[in-house]
Parts: structure tokens; sequence; C-alpha cells
């Protein structure tokens, strides 16, 4: 039944990308795209990552699908209704065909040639995770045996944003992302006063329970981005302007604290990233706490994008 | 027991994913959202069914997420939606 | 093989694959900008299949799965979001600019938007 | 007792289970977008409170049993609004065209 | 589980914590340009240089005193659960090129912006400090890595930083080459991505040193290798696939077009070293470097050509650094010595890794000068700049100079590199890769003369400059050029300071 179950589940994925490759419309992509995200959380509970799976629901189904759908209306808006199909060019479909088909034979042939059994890292993990005071040995690799790829990655997603903002017109810069559509309609204003209150509530859980259960900053984050935008888009409150200083230091200020307590560690235990054994957990969850917000307004204003009113004064 | 509720999250998988292909094939743009609000409660259901098979509670929270976001998907949808090429606002932020 | 033969998590690293070609093929084919990036998303959740595979197969000592190659795609999945962020921000404002959303030169008999 | 509650699970879950079809069957069978989406929405919320519904004996613990109501109470709010919005826009492409 | 993750294979050494700081100091100045008001952000950028270069020099310091690598183990969590980091002798001189080149444009910069006040805390500017120091961390963060995923991370760091330097300046044309490089650049990331996958799949370890030492992985790994080397190819922008890289140098400004070609261009390319070098298995490598050897040749021949052939000077030098980059690649088949020596032991890695730093010289003088060229005069067309040598004389002294590395005359570091290559072709039988470095520098000569050719012309009508150009910097130009000459007078033999840390690798290998 499991198998069966496991089965259905990948037919649909395969056949929901076949259905994005081949549609002629670039909504009707992004709406099957959106689905696949929905189903992909699915997938990965299957494959026994809930952490996983709450991070995929919610980026992949969710923001991304907001950041897309945003961007096709945007484009359709501009294009005034030439909606002929373009298509590609006939040498370019074979090429591209024959060089996806042999990535993906290819892959296929390296997965069925995994070794067996294994290896794996989950009992190095599971033994080293005491040091941490952690349960949840995923929140374990990315905060304190991987925590430089995390650190890392915060700074990506800070410069994905700086990206974003550098691509303000100059008259424009320093102002707000505009979000609020023209007249929102009712349910919608409806929605967004009654969904953000259960997001919050459900990304404070997933925070405060990430350290020993699945869940976690990244999960909890891209959550309360997803409620900010909602409130955003219905107009109750509007995009803060991106020179705010206060809105500057809450996005610094989660990396800035990794990095601090990363510094620390070389005074008290001994090395970058080296959390003192007593205090880990702690410090741990507070940094979780920080990067949630850091998080939260990055992925927020990446969708938002690039401001487009001119900054007040 | 476990076995038939994972039997049932598999009916529930199957049902929905007939509807959600009439859905992403028809022909109006409107009728296409609604495979996210379908596929939503769907693979909910599902998730719920299988955190109890499992007895992994986490399972639960999963499918508390999707719902969450599929009610988001869907508020996002319907803004591209309403905005047709006639009463769209002039595109703000170009260099005037 | 037999069907028998075939675990779960071979299975998800199949159908990992499928999506990982899937993707490319969009991502390669398709001219319009928008529907590539759908292609990189699909693409990078083919790959993260294939992670998860792996992390599946290594479920050991009580776990369900290796939390390495876990932590490793909610990193890699914030990552391509922020990719996908930056990709959506230059094509509107590419589109803003002159009105092509496509890096192929515009067709024959097609215009360009006239600048307001 | 716990023989009761897993026959009582087993009827719930099936109950649900059969209302998803019905529903499906709806979407496939009835001939405009507004009474599809009627069939969609009633249907499959009714199936999943029932599906709910059936699994709260299952559930070890107060935490637990609670999440599921959520999950339902969300599927409500969602359904509602997300039908109010589509049959809006529906409603408005209508009367633009 | 591998015996091998109980003993330890990477041993902290005491000066380990300046690998630390090479990477996060530039970062954190990238954190406090966010927080601080945009007139701070100059400020920071310079105490940063100052900083990242001093750092530089100490790590560069303290691997010759101890004459062994540094290494570092974060957070004190030991490989393969957590993540080492290594400087040997390749990655420290890395590490100082990027250092002086990322210092230089960071003064040529900021004599650029002083020349418009009115925008010198405008967007432009300050996103630039930003991104030029994200870049430098990424580029440190590449050069020190030991975990291939880690190795990820910092390779999209360095996209990120990378893309939006391309489209600073909000022209149309740039957006739609930054777009492209993006396309490029992730399609890139995620291929690598797919290969560390099947590594760990295969092995359970993401470390280079304890994958050395692993032995044959059986098709996983041979796909995840070509996985990865393709993806690092489309990156590093070796013919076929440069598509990308001609309009996105060239439109970006000056001092971002320096920090792309001379540096960020090279770390898919170390990359790939390392993956051929420490992780293939032996065949596979062999197999690899032919091919990549093959590429590298077109990529020599054919850029070269339409380097030649470009109207624009920016274009002109970005097809020249296509060109440049694919002598990096025919290092491969060379550098296999004659039985039992290690490839750090030939003359073609010496050769190599001089052509790898004298390029990022001369490529960061000739964009800085070309920079100083189109502001002064608003333009870069090659035909409408007949005498500009009499306008700009350090400028075209700069261009000059430089342009002695890249087509490999005496005395310059590229000159040294070309011979080097050039007798290994020789010694080691492959005469059609010693005939492309001949052509190669023919050509390199066809293009520098060209426009040398056109500085030194005296036109009818003088050039005017449309505006003074301070002597600041023109000066930053030239001294980079000096200095790519200067590498022409180190000692031949091959480099001590390039084999620091390399040989341990083989010994590693526990039987």
């Amino acid at each position: 039944m499991n198998l069966l179950l496991d089965l259905a589940l990948v037919a649909w994925l395969v056949v929901l990308a076949l259905h994005v490759a081949r549609t002629g419309d670039d909504r009707n992509a992004i709406v099957a795209f959106i689905a696949f995200g929905l189903l992909l959380g699915l997938a990965w509970t299957r494959l026994g990552a809930i952490d996983v799976a709450l991070t995929e629901a919610a980026i992949g189904g969710g923001i991304t699908g907001l950041l897309l759908l945003r961007a096709e209306a945007h484009l359709r808006r501009g294009r005034q209704a030439d909606g002929a199909p373009r298509q590609g060019g006939g040498a370019k479909t074979i090429v591209a065909a024959l060089a996806s088909a042999v990535v993906a034979l290819g892959l296929g042939l390296a997965v069925l040639a995994f070794p067996s059994p294994a290896p794996t890292l989950a009992q190095p993990a599971l033994a080293a995770i005491d040091a941490t005071g952690l349960g949840n040995p995923v929140t374990a690799v990315l905060l304190a045996y991987r925590a430089l790829d995390t650190l890392l990655e915060k700074v990506v997603v800070l410069l994905a944003l700086l990206g974003v903002w550098a691509l303000t017109p100059d008259n424009l810069w320093g102002g707000a992302p505009e979000l609020k559509e023209a007249n929102p309609p009712q349910p919608l204003l409806y929605l967004a006063r009654t969904l953000p209150p259960f997001g919050v509530l459900i990304a404070v859980y997933m925070v405060w329970v990430g350290a020993d259960a699945p869940g976690g900053t990244f999960q909890a984050g891209s959550i309360l981005a997803a409620m900010w935008l909602l409130v955003m888009l219905a107009g109750l409150s509007p995009a803060p302007e991106t020179r705010s200083r206060l809105l500057r230091l809450l996005l610094v200020g989660g990396p800035a604290l990794f990095f601090a307590i990363g510094f620390l560690g070389f005074a008290v235990a001994g090395g970058f990233l080296a959390y003192p054994k007593p205090l880990a957990k702690a410090l741990i969850v507070g940094i979780e706490a920080a990067l949630t917000v850091a998080i939260a307004l990055a992925l927020g204003l990446l969708v938002a994008g690039p401001s487009n009113k001119a900054p007040a004064r | 027991m476990a076995e038939f509720l994972t039997g049932a999250a598999f009916f529930i998988l199957a049902v929905t994913a007939l509807g959600l292909f009439r859905v992403l094939r028809s022909e109006l743009a409107v009728e296409r959202m609604m495979a996210v609000q379908l596929l939503g409660t769907g693979a909910a259901a599902a998730l719920v069914l299988l955190g109890a098979a499992s007895t992994s509670p986490a399972t639960t929270d999963v499918a508390l997420l999707l719902m969450l976001l599929a009610a988001f998907s869907c508020a996002a949808f319907t803004l591209g939606q309403s905005e047709e090429p006639g009463d769209a606002p002039a595109p703000k932020g170009d260099e005037s | 093989m037999t069907l028998a033969a075939l675990d779960s998590a071979t299975l998800f690293g199949l159908c990992g694959a499928a999506l990982a070609g899937i993707g490319l093929f969009v991502v390669i084919a398709h001219p319009g900008l928008l529907r590539r990036l759908v292609g990189f998303n699909i693409l990078g959740a083919g790959i993260f299949m294939v992670f998860g595979a792996v992390a599946r197969r290594g479920a050991a000592a009580g776990l369900p799965g290796d939390p390495v190659p876990q932590a490793m795609v909610i990193t890699g999945i914030v990552v391509a979001f922020s990719a996908s962020a930056l990709a959506v921000a230059l094509l509107r404002r590419l589109f803003d600019l002159t009105g092509r959303d496509s890096l192929e030169p515009p067709a024959a008999g097609k215009t360009p938007r006239a600048e307001s | 007792m716990s023989a009761l509650a897993d026959l009582f699970t087993l009827v719930m879950v099936a109950g649900g289970a059969l209302l998803f079809l019905a529903g499906t069957l709806g979407l496939l069978r009835f001939p405009d977008t507004l009474s599809r989406l009627h069939a969609l929405s009633k249907a499959d919320n009714l199936g999943l409170g029932l599906i709910v519904l059936g699994l709260l004996p299952q559930v070890g613990s107060i935490a637990g049993g609670l999440k599921l109501v959520c999950v339902w109470l969300l599927a409500q709010l969602s359904a509602a609004t997300a039908s109010q919005l589509i049959a809006g826009a529906l409603h408005r492409r209508k009367s633009g065209r | 589980m591998t015996p091998l993750a109980l003993a330890p294979v990477h041993v902290a050494t005491p000066g380990g914590y300046l690998l630390v700081l090479a990477l996060t100091l530039p970062v954190l100045g990238v954190l406090a340009i966010l927080a601080l008001a945009p007139r701070r952000a100059r400020q920071v950028a310079l105490a940063s240089m100052a900083a990242g270069l001093a750092v530089a020099i100490a790590i560069l310091a303290e691997l010759l005193r101890t004459g062994d690598a540094l290494t570092y183990v974060v957070g004190g969590w030991q490989p393969p659960l957590g993540i080492a980091l290594r400087a040997d002798g390749l990655s420290a001189a890395l590490i100082a090129m990027t250092a002086l080149v990322i210092c230089a444009t960071g003064l040529f910069a900021r004599g650029m912006h002083d020349l418009a006040p009115e925008t010198r805390d405008g967007r432009a500017a300050t996103t630039f400090w930003a991104l030029l120091l994200a870049t430098w961390s990424a580029l440190n963060a590449v050069f020190l890595g030991e975990d291939l995923f880690n190795l990820y991370v910092a390779l999209e760091l360095l996209t990120f930083a990378a893309v939006p330097l391309v489209c600073l300046d909000g022209r149309a044309e740039t957006m739609a080459a930054a777009l492209r490089y993006l396309m490029f650049a992730l399609l890139g990331s995620l291929l690598y991505l797919l290969g560390v996958g099947l590594i760990y799949g295969a092995f359970g370890t993401l470390d280079i040193r304890i994958l050395s030492g692993l032995g044959d992985g059986g098709p996983a790994l041979s796909v995840a290798l070509a996985l990865m080397i393709a993806g690092l190819l489309a990156k590093a922008a070796l013919f076929p696939l440069h598509l990308w890289l001609p309009p996105a140098h060239a439109g970006a400004p000056a001092a971002a077009s320096a920090v792309l070609s001379a540096l960020v261009i090279k770390a898919p390319v170390f990359l790939i070293l390392r993956l051929v070098l420490d992780v293939a298995p032996p065949e596979a490598a062999a197999f690899a470097g032919q091919l990549l050897a093959v590429l590298g040749a077109s990529s020599i021949l054919f850029c070269s050509v339409m380097a030649l052939r470009q109207a624009r000077l920016k274009l002109m030098i970005a097809y020249s650094t296509v060109a440049q980059i694919g002598y990096l690649f025919i290092v491969f088949p060379l550098a296999s010595g004659p039985e039992g020596m290690p490839p750090w032991e030939t003359i073609a890695w010496t050769g190599g890794t001089l052509q790898l730093v004298s390029h990022a010289l001369a490529k960061a003088a000739m964009f800085l000068a070309a920079g100083v060229v189109a502001e002064a005069f608003g333009h870069d067309r090659i035909a409408d700049l007949g005498g500009f040598g009499r306008a700009l004389p350090l400028s075209a002294a700069a261009f000059g100079l430089a342009g002695l590395s890249l087509m490999g005359i005496p005395p310059s570091g590229g000159f040294i590199a070309k011979c080097l290559l050039l007798t290994a072709a020789v010694i080691n039988g492959h005469p059609w890769l010693a005939a492309t470095i001949l052509a190669g520098g023919l050509l390199a000569g066809g293009y520098v003369f060209r426009v040398i050719n056109t500085a030194l012309a005296s036109p009818a009508m003088p050039l005017t400059t449309r505006r003074t150009i301070p002597r600041r910097l023109e000066m930053t130009a030239l001294a980079l050029a000096v200095a790519a000459v200067l590498l022409g007078f180190i000692p031949l033999e091959p480099f001590g300071l390039l084999q620091i840390g390399r040989s341990g690798l083989a010994t590693a290998v526990l039987p």
C-alpha cells in the first residue's frame, strides 16, 4: 500500500511537471507549479523529512507562487494582449531534449547505483547532538555542525535583496515597493484579517518546537513572510520604505547576532561558531528567533521587489 | 488500521488527481485556480491520514501549513486575475 | 528489476531524476523567461528530491532519514528562492525598459513596446 | 472500547473519502463553473471534516487533537474565502465582457 | 561508518583563525553597509579593504613561515559532519591576488565616484561597495572551502554578488546581459548541486580531503563529476558556453568589469581544478583533462579571433578574457608529469598558476584603463579613439604593459607562464597544444597592437577629453599592469609556495 501511494505521488509529480513544460500559457504553468509545490510537501513527508516538507510547502508552494504570479500579471499588463505563444527553434528543442534526456538517464543510473548499505551521517549527527542540547538533528546540522553554510546562506538572501533593490530607478531608490492592488476584493480583506493570526501562531509554534521537533527558523520565517505579504497585498499595511533604518537594522540583526555569537566562540568555546556547552541551546534558540525576523522580512521584501514610489520628503 | 488509513490517503489522492486534471485542462483561467484549493484540501486530508497511520505527530503540522498556504496562493492568484488589461493602472516606477 | 525490489527511496530518486530532466528541458528549450524560471524551480525540486532519496536511504539510528542532506535541502530551497526573486526583479525591469520578456532577439514583425 | 473507536474511525474515514469522490464527480459532471466550485468546496470540506472527526479518537494527546481541529478550521476559512474570491473574479470577468 | 570518520582528517593549525577572518571580514562590511547610512558605505568599504588586505598578507606570511597548509575546523565539528577550511599554497596565492585586485579596484572606484559627487552616495555607488565586499568574501570562501556543499553556497554567494554588478548602471542592455549571466550561473550552480547530491549518496561525505582517499565510486561518481564540471564550465564561460560573458563584462561599470573578469571567473576554474585533481579517479581525470584541453584550445583560438573583430574596446577585452581562460584548461593534460611525479611539481602547474595570477592583474589593469578611456571620451569605439595615448599616456601605458602579459612577451608574468606551458607541451609531446599556445599569443598580439596603434596614431584632429581625469585613477591601472610585468621576474623553477600543502593529500589516504 505504501509503495502504491508513493508510486501515485511520483506519477502525479511527473505529470504535473510535464504539464508545466507543455502548456502554452504562462499562468497555467504557474498554477500547475503551485500545485506541484504543495504536492512536493506531501512527497517530503513520505521521505521522512518533515522539516523539508514544511519548508517546501511554505516556500515552494506559497511564496514562490506569489512571486511568479505577480510577475506574470505584470508582464501581461504590459504586453497588451498579444498572447501569441512563442515557439522555440526546432534545433534548439532537439538539443534541449537530448541534453535533458542524457542528464535524466545519467541521474537515474547513478541513483540505481548507489551503494548498499547507504553511507549515512545519521549516527554521528545523533551522537554529537548532546553537545548542542537540541533534540532535532536537522536543526543541529543547520545551526551547529554546518552553521557556516547557514550563515553564508543568510548573507546570500541579503545579497539577493540588495541586488533586487539595486534595480530601482535612481529617483525612486530608498522608497517603498507598492504591493496593494487597485481595489482589493472584499474576501481578500477578510482573509488578510483572519489568516495572519493563525499564521503567526503557527510560526511562533514552529520556532518554539524547532529546537526539538520538526520546524525552525526557515519554516517560521517563510510563514511570517507569507502573512506579511497577504497584509500588504490587501493594503492593510503599506510596505516599508527600503531606506528605513529600523527595517535595515532588523534585516541585518539576525545575521549580525549569528556572527557575533560565532566570534564569541573564539573567546569562550575555542573557535568560530562553537557554542559553550551549557549555553548552547539557549544561544541557538536566540539565534533562531533573531534569524526568523530577518528571514521573514527578507523573503517578504524579495517578493515585494524594488521600490516603485519615491521616498517621502 | 495503518494499512486502511494509508489506503484511504491513496484513494483521496487519486480522486483529487482526477479532479485536478479536469481543472487544469479547463479553458477558463478562473477555474484553474480551483486546482490549488482542491489540492490543498485533498493533500491536507491525505497528510492527516498518513500522520495517524505513521504516528508521527509532526505530519499534522505539514497539513496545517499546506492548508494555510493553499488559502494564501488562492488569494494571490485572484489578485493577478482581477487585473484585466483594460482597467490596469499605468505601470508605476518607469523613468518619467 | 521487479517492482517489489524497488524501495520508496529509489522511487523518489528516480522521480527526482525525471523532474530534473523535465526542468532542464524547460530551461533550455523555452524562450519565455518566466517559464524558464518555473523550469529552474522544477529542476531544483528534482535535485532536492535526489538529496531526499539519499537522506531516506541513510535512515539509521532511529531517524527517518539522514539529517545532513535534509539540512542541505533546506539551505538549498532558500537559496533557490532568492535566485528566483532576483531573476524576477531583473525580468520585470528588463520588461519595463524594453518590453521584452525573452532573451531571444524579437521575432520579425513584432515591434518593441513604445516607451512612454 | 478500542475496537469501537477503531470502527468509528473506519466509518468516518470511509465516509470522508466517499465525499471526496462525490466532490470530484461533481467537478467532472456539473456544467458551469459556479456549480462545480460549489460541489468542490462543499464536498471536500465535509469530507475533510469527517476524516478529522474520525481520526480524533486515534490521537494520543490533546495537542494533537487541537492541531487536527485547527486543520479543519483553516480549511473552512480558506475554502470559504477562496470560493468567494474565485466567484468574485468570475463575476467581474462576466460583467466585464 | 567508515573508519576515516574516527581519525580526524583535518587538524586545525594555529594560524587557522586567519582563514575565518578572510572569509568573514568582508561580509561583516556588507552588513555594516546595509545597516548604516549610504554616505558611510565607502568608509566601511575602505576600512574592510585595509583589514582584508592585512589578513591576506598574514595568511601568506604564516604559510611561508610554517611551510605547511593552514587548516581550520569550523566550530570544532570534524568533517564529515562539520566543515573545514584549508589554505594550501595555491589557495594562499589566489587569496593574495584577490586582495590585491580588490583593493586596487576599490581605490579606482573611489576615484571614479569622486568624479560625480552628486551620485557618490547614490544607488549605484553604495550598492557597488557592498557587492565588491561580498564578492571578496565569496572568492575567499571558494578558495578556502574543503566541503563541496559549502563550496556550493560560496558559489551562489559569488553569483548573487556578481550579477547585480553587471547591471549597476541600469541600462536596458545591461539588464539583458545580467539576466543572461544569471541564467547561465544558476544552471551552473544547479548542475553542480546535483553532483554534490550524488557524491553524498555514494560516499556519505562531501569533504574533498576525505573523498580524495576513497577511490572509485562507480557510475554515481562519474555522473556527478560530469555534471559538476559541466555546470562549472558554464560559469567559467569556456567555449562554447561563453556567450553570456562578453556583454556582461563589457556592459558593467569599469571597476565591476575588472573584478568580474579578473577574479570572479577564476572561482569556477579553481573548483574544476580541485575536482579533477583531488576528487576524480585517475582515469577519469585523464579523460576530463583531454576534453577540457580541447575546449580550452578552441576557446583560445575562437575567442582571440572574435576579440580581433570587436569594434568596442571593452568588448574586445571581454573576448580576450574568454581566450585567456582557455590557457588555464590546457594545463590539465600538461600537468601529468613523468611517472610518479604529482601534478603540482610539474612546470605546467607553475605555468598555469602564473597564467591565472598574471591574467588577473593584467585584465584588471586593462579594464580599468579602458574605463578611464571611456570616462574621458564618453565612448569606447576603438576606431574613434585615434591618438588617445597623447591625452591619457598613463592609461595607454597601462594597457600596453598589461598587453605584454596577455601576448606572452618578455618581460612579463604572462611570458613566463606561456613559456612554461609551451615547454611542458613540447616535453609531453602535445604539438597541437604548443601550436595553439603560439597561435593564441600571435592573435593576442594582433588585438593588443590594434589598440596600441590607435593610441599612438596622430589623427588630424587631436582627441580632447570630456573632463580632466585625475592622475590617481590612471595610476591604479598602471600599478596593476606593472605588477603583472613584475611577476615575470620571480624565479623560474617550480615555485615552492604552490606546493605547500599539496603533497599532504596523497599521504592522508589511509591504506
